[in-house]
């Protein structure tokens, strides 16, 4: 780990991943003395209150992953942290899967806390992600932006 | 001498998509040309561009009035919503 | 689950505990969309810079637990999430076992966050616990006060 | 007739347990006092509370000059240092 450069280990995930396995596994590699953790699950009903069967993640493919790798880059330099870790579901997510994953390792809480907050904020603004939610009753609708913060 | 007719690709994702009924699009690129000429031309929806529709030319975020290159790869993307 | 009072789940440890372990098992739960997380873990170095052997985690029993249960239930309330996650050590911590294990489940991703963030500072705060740091070198240390945020 | 002798317990933590030697003590409430009025008596260092030094009656954070009862515990507790 040198100084100028956070270590960051951001994927796109095809299939369900199991949150807690990859933090632990992450996290007992890091030396820090703080970790922040934000995890999304998808929801079972959507913001209208119908149940939920299934949402479909779309992507722009490599553009994606690039803007992942630029905000990552500049959150972990703007508030010095030493390693992040992101998972980000793509495809068809189940109700109850995990969404998206992410883990902020730094030498002090502060810092751990607003990267994480500040990093997801702006990937849910800035990686192009695209959410249509699956009603139980079969009907499908495009997610109009973000849920406020 | 004529120059070769130049392309660029275009692409349109989620919403945006579905409404056009196409994802991925070669056009020719006759003289300097926007995104937002590119947007008219397809007949995306109007004579501006919607607001929160926003535009990338080569994966990166740009002003709907940058001007094309030949090759370049234009996507009109509808408001985002990950995480 | 009702909507005025948030599931608590806060406990002191007097020895090592497994934070993942723990956070997995409690997660795996709840049914919230949104679970932000803090986890520190004592550092091998102190603040000057001195190699560390352990640190003593004193605390006022009793009030301790008293105060711990109030800065949740009042931070819970004003953020309107569902669920507490809450373990601290005392006793004799050693280098790398994690010191505080704080998550909050909410139904979205700004109420838990800002909860995890303002209910750990205000345990750093008003929470009666005090640090002794043993350096490898054997010499004794109070910490004066928190780090700040 | 004289009321009967009436006590409060004093509990210090971390480095004022330390630097005082003691960390629980009985005292007796001779009339109305204070946390303050306890300090001094117990001569903990100096007429005034310390900056950083905070008070507790029966557990829960009280202002220096609130009035004892009997069988209070009173606890004086040096910066917090959790999390």
């Amino acid at each position: 780990m040198n100084s100028t450069h956070a270590c960051l280990d951001l994927a796109l995930c095809q299939r369900s991943f199991d949150p807690h396995a990859l933090l632990a596994n992450w996290e007992l590699r890091q030396t820090n003395a703080a970790t922040a953790v934000f995890l999304g699950r998808m929801r079972g009903v959507s913001l209208d209150g119908d149940a939920l069967r299934a949402m479909e993640l779309e992507h722009y493919p490599s553009m994606c992953e690039a803007q992942l790798h630029q905000l990552a880059t500049r959150q972990s330099a703007a508030h010095a942290v030493d390693a992040v870790l992101l998972r980000h579901r793509v495809g068809t997510v189940l109700p109850g899967e995990a969404l998206v994953l992410l883990a902020v390792a730094a030498p002090r809480r502060g810092a751990a806390q607003r990267c994480c907050q500040e990093l997801l904020e702006s990937i849910k603004h800035e990686a192009p992600f695209w959410k249509k939610e699956i009603t139980a009753a079969g009907s499908c609708r495009w997610v109009e932006g973000n849920t406020p913060f | 001498m004529q120059p070769l007719a130049t392309t660029i690709n275009v692409r349109l994702f989620a919403a945006l998509r579905e409404q056009a009924g196409w994802g991925c699009r070669t056009m020719p690129l006759m003289g300097p040309s926007t995104p937002l000429q590119c947007w008219r031309e397809l007949e995306l929806g109007g004579e501006h561009l919607p607001v929160g529709i926003r535009v990338a030319i080569n994966q990166r975020f740009v002003a709907a009035d940058t001007t094309l290159q030949a090759g370049d790869e234009l996507a009109f993307l509808p408001p985002i919503s990950g995480g």
